[in-house]
């Protein structure tokens, strides 16, 4: 049978993709591979750029993104401002990058949290099998049974907005994506020969986690986690748009998204700027993700 | 290995896909065709009208409510469905449940109350033609309309009002409109339309309390027959409209009651669409999909202006906008410290610039429309006169934290942020944390040794618009949280006893005198950080005829018409 | 026996994200008419792919026939339009593939997948069709094909859909048959059977046979003719006796010396062929076999040898062994 | 051969598999009998071979008797002790004195490991050598198998599908070894590499005198390198004896088809021979047919083969079958 | 196949009792309760909110509330609603249809373009075709669905005046949602359909099939087509989950009056029956969802079939 996809929308792993993409990154082809491929290099390039705007938004613009100045609000761009102002006269081109940087801290450590935590949750699972695998996938289930972005929602009303409280709340979100993949992935390496010679030479179940299946088993979650960051992206700045993310004046794009809205026959340039920071960057991983995906997976390759 | 009818194939496997996926979906009619829109009533009526009489009584204006539409209107008269747009859905459609203006502005076209605001903030009659206190300042006694009729044919005399009063009173019940008849002890019926309210101490703001949407007239055979939750369904009133249909979040369709009492609707039917995004709001309004749009953005004016068939109105909304200082918290608790924070916020850039020039600055913390404002000196933008009080208090690198509920006031969280760069201008750090309100309210509900914000930005109108309900819950001492609104922990013996005597006393103009000094003693001790009075936006098409806008936040729809031709 | 299809300088490489590979390297036999040739060698040596580039079942892009002909009843079969070519397929030429459990689609019904053919070349009615299938599964010996006509490939086993996948071949009477590694994914037993068949049908339908295989041990017993294959190119060519008893290529001498013989005449000690296949990603203009011969001389690291006839039949891609020269005995291998 | 030392005692092994999860989810009932109680000893320094088709068990009995997989039932007596019922470290302990070579050259070497640390993690588990001591032994080990020892570095997807046997070669002798079983190692592999890597077990044997179980189903290879043979069918064992007594005169039917199954490379012998065609398919081994198992396919078959499973004898001294009319037989 | 619908649902049943259990635990966490809520701060008196609570039965313990929701839930009674006083179940269903239709159309949308997109993208691997797809399908997954939603409006309601902004009404009403909906759903499905498609292309049964003389465009239709689909069915249900969950910002956007926006101002308002209720609600369609795809699964691939007939 076609590999089948369970709810959590990630089709269950290749065995193969782990063990390909170990074996490139044991070389220098992966990056080579990975310079060749037109999606993937577009992606880290605009990553890359991202990034170092991110950390220098210096670079483009000297203004603070919080200084306000209420005589010379909605401008659209010119000289001084590039991006123009918004409804506090702030500078857009800053709060833009600062809001990049803001985007890399959510995204980062909720897919971080989330992946981690899934990974262990489905390394475990998948490895011990039995009983373990079944509570802690009945487990799993019970969370992917709660739409994503309302499980945020209900998570952030619980902890309160804030940033941490984002990153919780998404991270948790991604916790059973990740342990299920993990979980078919540790199930694909776990059968492989190799697992049974270290057996067979005596290694013990710690020796052939750490020796065997970790190194086997990360190629397809780090692969999806480079997706996972769009989608983290994507969901914090939704949470803001909602009103439920960060507090102002913080430069988060979705929030500021939100509060342009209502600017946008004023100053379409806000809701432009905002709207096109989040989509280039989501992009970006998308585009480096896919990427990844088709380096290590010549089968769907381009 | 390419063919061209490829794209052909795939679609034809695409459409058999559908066809079995979906099973039609269900369509609604459109808003903007009122022919396609009611359904049956949900309320049976059985009209009979013994003929009115209005009496004067204390209140200033013997006009009914809603009579002042223009001449114009009259001649084209009857027909159309009014489509006004809300800027939330409403909570409930029984009045005795509810707590806030949108749901009051629906149930006051069906229901009415014994006294009723008048569009210049007064009180004056409506169900009750008139009104009078007894000596002690204890028993009120009040003269009800004859010839009313429920929309169930039910007659209005003092026996359903008792009933009413009674449903709310009872504990049991737990109703939120209880709140507005604190201090009522008792209702009795003196004869069939004669009523009297006995109070616990002398009241003054009674009548205006009277006049609240929530203590409006329910058909007695309804309390009896319904249990609350149908009659949050099924409203039955004595109003211009009666109820045809609710689809929550869609619409709520209301249509003439042809037995009114009083001025019978112009309209055929009203249909409310609450759309609780501004912009929506706008561009309905704008692309001609509905008639009058309530609650329009500050951002969206100037564009409506620019469109033709419609005027924008912006009314003065005496909510104000203020920030609460905690005076538990050190150096809050120091006036200078406050002095300094009032005088260190531009309230002329965040009304005119921020907030477009549709909000107003405050003068104190009173709104300019209501019953008890006088006009008063505010702070001024001064950062400097700011610095100095606040090295005089010794008080530097002061940090604090500054709640805003989301959402809940016009240009709130705008303000607070302007508030916050200011603050930051003079040298204090705002930490600035916008909450549910919900639980913005779990946060700050709790007594002074408990609290843990510095600033609270709030607004505030009083739902009475008598200003005691607002200064009495948040100056007097004896109303400092969790108890009730004096979030600022305030507390003076000065301010109290001018609190009493406002409430204590009937003669009104007497009690406009001694707000007048409340006012001033707020502003002077800098109790909050008065910010701007919101103003209130409506976008309205041109052939909207006879809107008149009451004091807080609703209008009275049977005196509007549409004339042909948008 | 007159001759059916006439291959010549078949060359067909793949480009991948790696380089060019060169699959198949001027590649040139024929095929008589009702003639059983076998085509042996190593993975990689190019002999499925070749067969595949003569009907253009190779994925194009990325493989790409580069040159040559494969005259079939006069037509060449690498110039023909689509259409052409897809009446071919199938009704001239049949295949079998190495792999029963995929060959079949999942979703059909045997019945079905069996007609397919002959709905499109014979023009005959889903009736007709069927009938013919049920004639067809009886002919390649499926226990009560009647039943099973309407069955899906998952209810076959391995053996059993090879036969099915054979019908299929057959059902439209081709005059080649090409199958390509059909018992390497099969069990000896199953193998033995299936070789019997075939061996079976083809003298009863008369059809030529092409049977590719890595196994010498399967031709000797069924095919007339050999062709050895190695990296891509033909290394020689014999009638199935000769080439067996005299063996004129150090490859050939090799697979035939590595092979260990059930009935027990075996040597102490098996033949290595030392190192590895070249990598075909690179052009060989030398001997391909030459880095791992233990006769390479000079000449073979210089120029790749041509077919050289050694009897009339019977030719070698050797300079040193090819040609009309002394036979070497298999005792003489290492 | 009866005076030869045994090595490995096996009694009655049995190893049944649950049967495994349908598509959606479901357990089936029953379970998949894969090695169904096999007796037999191997000796010292001698190579069994255990032959069968696919499914028939042999490589999951392999597993089993290494105690990769645990047993069903049965015991595994080697040097003195019931593996069956060690534990942990105490099974942990033996396992040095037995090891496996696998039959996926690809799969059975962890993608992710350089040589080096491959060939060394049996070190690593069991000795406690310096990093210098393990180099040293890894380069020595490279270099009995044929390879570079200077390739350590390289990881496994370099070296060719005979190159990583080797690997896998040098892996199971780390811990020098006195029981190797090899699972199929060459059936993965071009003929002419087969070829280099059964060699290389042959030297390897004489030079160390290793014991050697050979599963594999190319019997034609079987013949060649060991000394006794054991043919299995759906988990049973069908005949077991000394390789010419079994490929010379086989006892069983089952043997013998499978013996005229496999093709000669030779025209001559193959024009003249009609093989023993078996008719239909193996059975299933989650519902395996009563009485003697080859009866559906077996041209002796008779009612008795249906009623009774045949015992597995000693036909003659040291050859072994299972089936009711061997004594007819005039071998 | 009834014992294949009737073993899922058995284990459905602890999927759903963890939804619950979690929903409850979680609101109770959270600060601010329905009650203040309500009354907001005009109310004075302590006791009116006591008395309230005491009536809502809030102030049960929450044990006895919990076990009192789920007793109530199983027999299909969600409780009341704190805020409008309705009872939940009614109110559900009639958002549940509102997004339901909203959903329907996206995954309409989602279906046609993903599949077509794949399809194309598929056959003519590495074409512009395929690149077109490639881009369209990063724009889709990339692109904010609020974004979207605001700039399909700014285009079509603003300035083309062709479609209207928002709100529940007629057809004319359901294209922009349903289109910003569908928007990332139209994405994965056209990589999924191209992924498992060009899978499909690449197996030996369709070498089989071209080795017949079938022509391409026959082989397409008749033997990849059918079995390229079987992840995309997957996939296209998992979609359709996630597109009734995402509905809450294109609901926002575009002033629909659905379940998801529904369930965010309840989840602000603590209207505690309406969100427990929402979420159950949800968590079971998921649950539907997940068994429709597995009985379609169970329909179309014959190897599932004979194995349940075992």
């Amino acid at each position: 049978m076609t590999a089948r996809v369970k709810a959590s929308g990630q089709p269950t792993a290749r065995p193969g993709l782990g063990a390909r993409l170990a074996e490139a990154t044991t070389g220098r082809q992966a990056l080579g591979r990975l310079l060749h491929n037109r999606m993937a290099l577009l992606g880290l390039i605009i990553i890359v750029v991202y990034v170092v705007l991110a950390a220098f938004p210096s670079i483009l613009t000297q203004h603070d993104p919080n200084v306000q100045n209420l005589a010379r609000t909605l401008e659209p761009p010119s000289a001084e401002y590039r991006l123009g102002t918004d409804e506090f006269g702030r500078d857009v081109l800053s709060r833009v990058l600062h809001g990049a940087r803001l985007s890399f801290t959510i995204a980062g450590l909720a897919v971080i949290l989330g992946g981690l935590s899934g990974f262990a949750i489905g390394l475990l699972a998948g490895y011990f099998g039995g009983a373990v695998d079944t509570v802690l996938m009945r487990l799993m289930d019970v969370l992917l049974a709660m739409p994503g972005i309302l499980l945020a929602i209900a998570v952030i009303a619980a902890l309160g907005a804030g940033i941490g409280n984002v990153i919780i709340a998404i991270g948790i979100y991604n916790i059973p994506q990740f342990a299920r993949l993990t979980r078919s992935t540790v199930l694909g390496v776990k059968t492989q020969d190799f697992v049974l010679a270290s057996r067979s030479i005596g290694s013990s179940a710690p020796e052939i986690l750490v020796r065997h299946i970790i190194p086997n088993a990360w190629g397809a979650p780090f692969v999806f986690a480079m997706l996972r960051f769009s989608t983290a992206i994507l969901t914090a700045s939704g949470l803001s748009f909602l009103g439920l993310g960060v507090s102002p004046p913080t430069p988060e794009w979705g929030a500021m998204l939100a509060a342009s809205r209502g600017y946008m026959r004023l100053a379409p340039h806000l809701v432009l700027a905002y709207g096109l920071a989040i989509s280039t960057l989501v992009l970006g991983f998308n585009a480096l993700g896919e990427g990844l995906r088709d380096v290590f997976d010549p089968r769907t390759a381009r | 290995m390419k063919s061209r009818t490829l794209p052909v194939f795939s679609l034809l496997v695409i459409v058999a896909l559908l066809l079995a996926a979906c099973g039609g979906t269900p369509t609604t009619t459109s808003p903007t065709q009122p022919a396609a829109q009611p359904t049956e009533p949900e309320s049976e009526s059985q009209p009979t009208e013994p003929p009115a009489q209005p009496t004067e009584a204390l209140a200033a204006s013997e006009v009914p409510a809603g009579t002042e539409a223009p001449a114009a209107t009259e001649a084209s008269a009857t027909g159309g469905n009014l489509i006004y747009v809300l800027p939330t859905d409403i909570a409930s459609l029984d009045p005795h449940a509810l707590i806030e203006t949108v749901s009051g502005m629906v149930d006051l076209q069906m229901f009415e109350t014994l006294l009723a605001l008048l569009p210049d903030g007064s009180v004056g009659p409506r169900l009750a033609t008139e009104w009078s206190v007894s000596d002690d300042n204890l028993r009120w006694t009040l003269k009800l309309r004859e010839g009313v009729v429920f929309h169930d044919g039910e007659a209005f005399d003092a026996n359903a009002a008792k009933a009413n009063f009674d449903r709310i009173l009872n504990p049991d019940n737990a109703l939120p409109a209880v709140r507005v008849l604190a201090g009522v002890t008792e209702v009795n019926v003196i004869d069939d339309f004669t009523l009297e309210i006995v109070t616990q101490a002398p009241f003054g703001p009674l009548p205006f309390h009277l006049a609240h949407y929530s203590l409006a007239m329910v058909s007695p055979r309804a309390l009896q027959e319904m249990t609350p939750e149908e009659l949050a369904q099924n409203p039955v009133g004595t109003g211009p409209f009666r109820f045809v249909s609710y689809t929550p979040n869609e619409s709520i369709v209301l249509e003439r009651f042809d037995d009114y009492w009083g001025e019978k609707a112009k309209v055929d039917m009203v249909t409310f669409r609450p759309i609780p995004e501004t912009a929506g709001r706008a561009l309905l309004i704008e692309t001609g999909e509905a008639h009058i749009a309530a609650k329009i953005a500050p951002q969206d004016v100037d564009t409506l202006r620019g469109v033709d068939g419609l005027h924008v109105d912006v009314n003065a909304f005496p909510r104000v906008i203020f920030v609460h200082m905690n005076e538990s918290h050190a150096p809050l608790d120091d006036v200078r410290v406050r002095q300094a924070l009032s005088w260190a916020v531009d309230r002329e850039a965040i009304a005119n610039d921020l907030l477009r020039g549709l909000a107003v600055p405050a003068t104190g913390p009173v709104g300019s429309g209501v019953f008890g404002y006088s006009k008063t000196e505010n702070y001024g933008y001064d950062p400097d006169r700011a610095r100095e009080l606040l090295a005089e208090a010794g008080v530097e690198g002061l940090t604090l934290k500054m709640l805003v509920p989301a959402g809940r006031y016009q240009g709130g969280e705008e303000a607070a942020q302007a508030v916050q760069a200011q603050l930051a201008n003079v040298g204090v750090t705002v930490d600035l944390e916008v909450l549910e309100f919900s639980t913005l309210l779990q946060a700050i509900r709790k007594p002074a040794a408990e609290s843990e914000w510095d600033l609270l930005v709030f607004g505030f109108i009083p739902a009475t618009n008598d200003a005691d309900w607002q200064v009495y819950s948040q100056f007097h001492c004896d109303s400092q949280a969790p108890v009730s609104n004096n979030f600022s922990y305030y507390c003076s013996e000065e301010m109290d006893a001018l609190l009493e005597q406002g409430r204590f006393t009937m003669d009104q103009d007497e009690r406009l005198k001694v707000y007048k000094q409340v006012i001033q003693l707020a502003l002077d001790d800098a109790i909050q950080l008065y910010l701007f009075e919101n103003t209130d936006i409506y976008a309205v098409r041109n052939n909207v005829q006879g809107l008149v806008y009451m004091p807080i936040d609703y209008q009275f729809l049977n005196t509007v018409s549409l004339s042909g031709g948008d | 026996m007159a001759r059916l299809l006439e291959v010549r300088d078949l060359t067909t490489c793949f480009h991948t994200p790696e380089g060019v590979v060169h699959a198949v390297n001027g590649v040139s036999f024929d095929l008589a008419e009702g003639e059983t040739l076998g085509i042996v060698g190593e993975s990689g040596s190019g002999k499925t792919v070749s067969m595949l580039s003569l009907l253009r079942l190779i994925p194009e892009p990325p493989g790409r026939i580069v040159r040559g002909q494969a005259l079939f009843q006069g037509k060449d079969l690498l110039k023909l339009d689509r259409e052409a070519i897809q009446k071919m397929r199938g009704s001239q030429v049949g295949f079998v593939f190495q792999d029963p459990m995929t060959s079949l689609n999942p979703l059909m019904r045997i019945g079905e997948q069996l007609s397919e053919p002959m709905l499109k070349h014979l023009r005959l009615t889903p009736r007709q069709a069927r009938n013919r299938s049920l004639e067809l599964l009886k002919l390649v010996g499926i226990p009560g094909a009647a039943h099973r006509l309407d069955d899906y490939p998952h209810q076959f086993s391995g053996g059993m859909r090879q036969r099915v996948m054979i019908a299929m071949a057959l059902s439209c009477e081709p005059k080649i048959l090409i199958a390509d590694e059909p018992t390497t994914a099969l069990d000896v037993t199953i193998q033995a059977q299936v070789v019997a068949l075939v061996k079976d049908l083809r003298r009863r339908l008369g059809m030529a046979v092409i049977w590719i295989t890595h196994d010498l041990g399967v031709l000797a017993g069924l095919a007339h003719r050999v062709v050895v294959m190695y990296a891509g190119s033909i290394v020689e060519q014999a009638p199935v006796r000769q080439l067996y008893k005299d063996p004129r290529h150090p490859y050939t001498l090799g697979l035939l010396g590595a092979l260990p013989r059930v009935d027990g005449q075996h040597a102490e000690r098996l033949a290595n062929i030392a190192g590895r296949p070249p990598d075909l990603l690179k052009p060989i203009i030398h001997c391909p076999f030459a880095p791992r011969c233990r006769f390479a001389i000079a000449r073979c690291w210089e120029t790749n040898p041509a077919l050289l006839p050694v009897s009339d039949a019977h030719q070698s891609a050797c300079w040193v062994l090819g040609g009309t020269g002394e036979p070497f005995g298999e005792t003489q291998v290492d | 051969m009866t005076e030869q030392e045994v090595l490995v005692r096996v009694e009655d092994l049995i190893k049944h598999f649950p049967v495994a999860r349908d598509a959606v989810g479901r357990r089936r009932p029953g379970h998949i009998r894969a090695v169904d109680g096999i007796s037999f000893e191997i000796y010292r320094g001698e190579t069994l071979g255990l032959v069968g088709e696919s499914g028939c068990g042999k490589s999951t009995a392999g597993r089993t008797i290494l105690q990769l997989y645990r047993p069903t039932g049965g015991r595994v007596i080697f040097r003195g002790k019931d593996l069956t019922e060690l534990k942990g470290r105490e099974l942990r302990g033996v396992r040095p004195h037995m090891q496996m070579v696998f039959q996926d050259p690809y799969a059975s070497l962890n993608p992710r490991m350089t040589v080096g640390q491959l060939i060394s993690e049996p070190l690593l588990v069991h000795t406690r050598q310096s990093r210098a001591e393990r180099q040293r032994r890894v380069r020595e080990l490279l270099e009995l198998v044929g390879l570079d020892p200077d390739l350590d570095r390289r990881y496994p997807h370099e070296f060719s599908g005979g190159q990583r046997q080797r690997i896998g070669v040098a892996r199971a002798l780390a811990l020098n070894p006195e029981f190797i079983i090899c699972d199929e190692p060459i059936s993965a592999l071009d003929v002419s590499v087969q070829a280099q890597v059964v060699n290389l077990l042959e030297d390897l044997q004489e030079r160390f005198g290793l014991t050697y179980l050979f599963i594999a189903h190319d019997l034609s290879m079987v013949r060649h390198i060991c000394t006794r043979v054991a043919v299995m069918y759906l988990g049973k064992l069908m005949e077991l004896g000394p390789r010419e007594a079994v490929y010379n005169r086989p006892l069983h039917p089952y043997t013998r088809a499978l013996l005229s199954a496999v093709p000669v490379p030779d025209p001559d012998l193959e024009a003249e021979r009609e093989p023993a065609l078996l008719t239909g398919d193996v059975p299933s081994p989650a519902d395996p047919p009563s009485g003697c198992f080859f009866r559906t396919r077996c041209s002796l078959a008779a009612d008795i083969c249906r009623a009774e499973v045949p015992a597995f004898r000693e036909v003659r001294p040291g050859h072994y079958a299972a089936c009711h009319f061997v004594p007819m037989e005039g071998w | 196949m009834l014992r294949v619908i009737l073993s899922r649902l058995l284990q459905a049943i602890p999927v759903l009792f963890g939804v619950s259990l979690i929903v409850f635990l979680l609101l109770r966490l959270v600060p601010g309760d329905p009650v203040s809520t309500f009354y907001g701060f005009d109310v004075g008196r302590v006791e009116d909110l006591q008395a309230m609570r005491h009536q809502l039965g809030l102030d049960r313990p929450m044990l006895v509330q919990y076990v009192d929701f789920l007793a109530d839930a199983i027999q299909g009674d969600m409780g009341t609603s704190i805020k409008t006083r309705r009872p939940v179940a009614t109110e559900l269903v009639r958002y549940l249809t509102n997004t339901a239709q909203l959903a329907v159309a996206g995954m309409i949308f989602a279906v046609v373009g993903g599949i077509l997109l794949g399809l194309i993208a598929a056959a003519r691997r590495n074409s512009i075709w395929d690149n077109l797809s490639l881009a369209i399908s990063l724009a889709g997954i990339s692109l904010p669905i609020f974004w979207l939603g605001l700039m399909l409006v700014w285009i079509f309601a603003v300035q083309l005046s062709l479609l209207p902004s928002g709100g529940r009404g007629d057809w004319h009403n359901l294209i922009l949602p349903a289109i910003t909906l569908a928007a990332p759903s139209v994405a994965v499905i056209a990589r999924v359909t191209r992924a498992s498609l060009m899978e499909v292309i690449n197996q030996d049964f369709v070498r089989t099939a071209y080795s017949k003389g079938l022509s391409e465009a026959f082989v397409l239709l008749r033997h990849v087509l059918p079995n390229g689909l079987l992840p995309v069915i997957t996939v296209t249900g998992i979609q359709f989950g996630y597109l009734l969950a995402g509905t809450v910002l294109t609901e926002t956007v575009f002033a629909w009056p659905g379940l998801g926006r529904y369930l965010v101002d309840a989840i602000k308002f603590r209207d505690y029956p309406v969100v427990q209720g929402g979420v159950l609600v949800i968590a079971l369609i998921f649950v539907t969802i997940n068994l429709v795809v597995d009985v379609l699964y169970f329909l179309i691939d014959p190897r599932l079939h004979s194995e349940a007939a075992k």
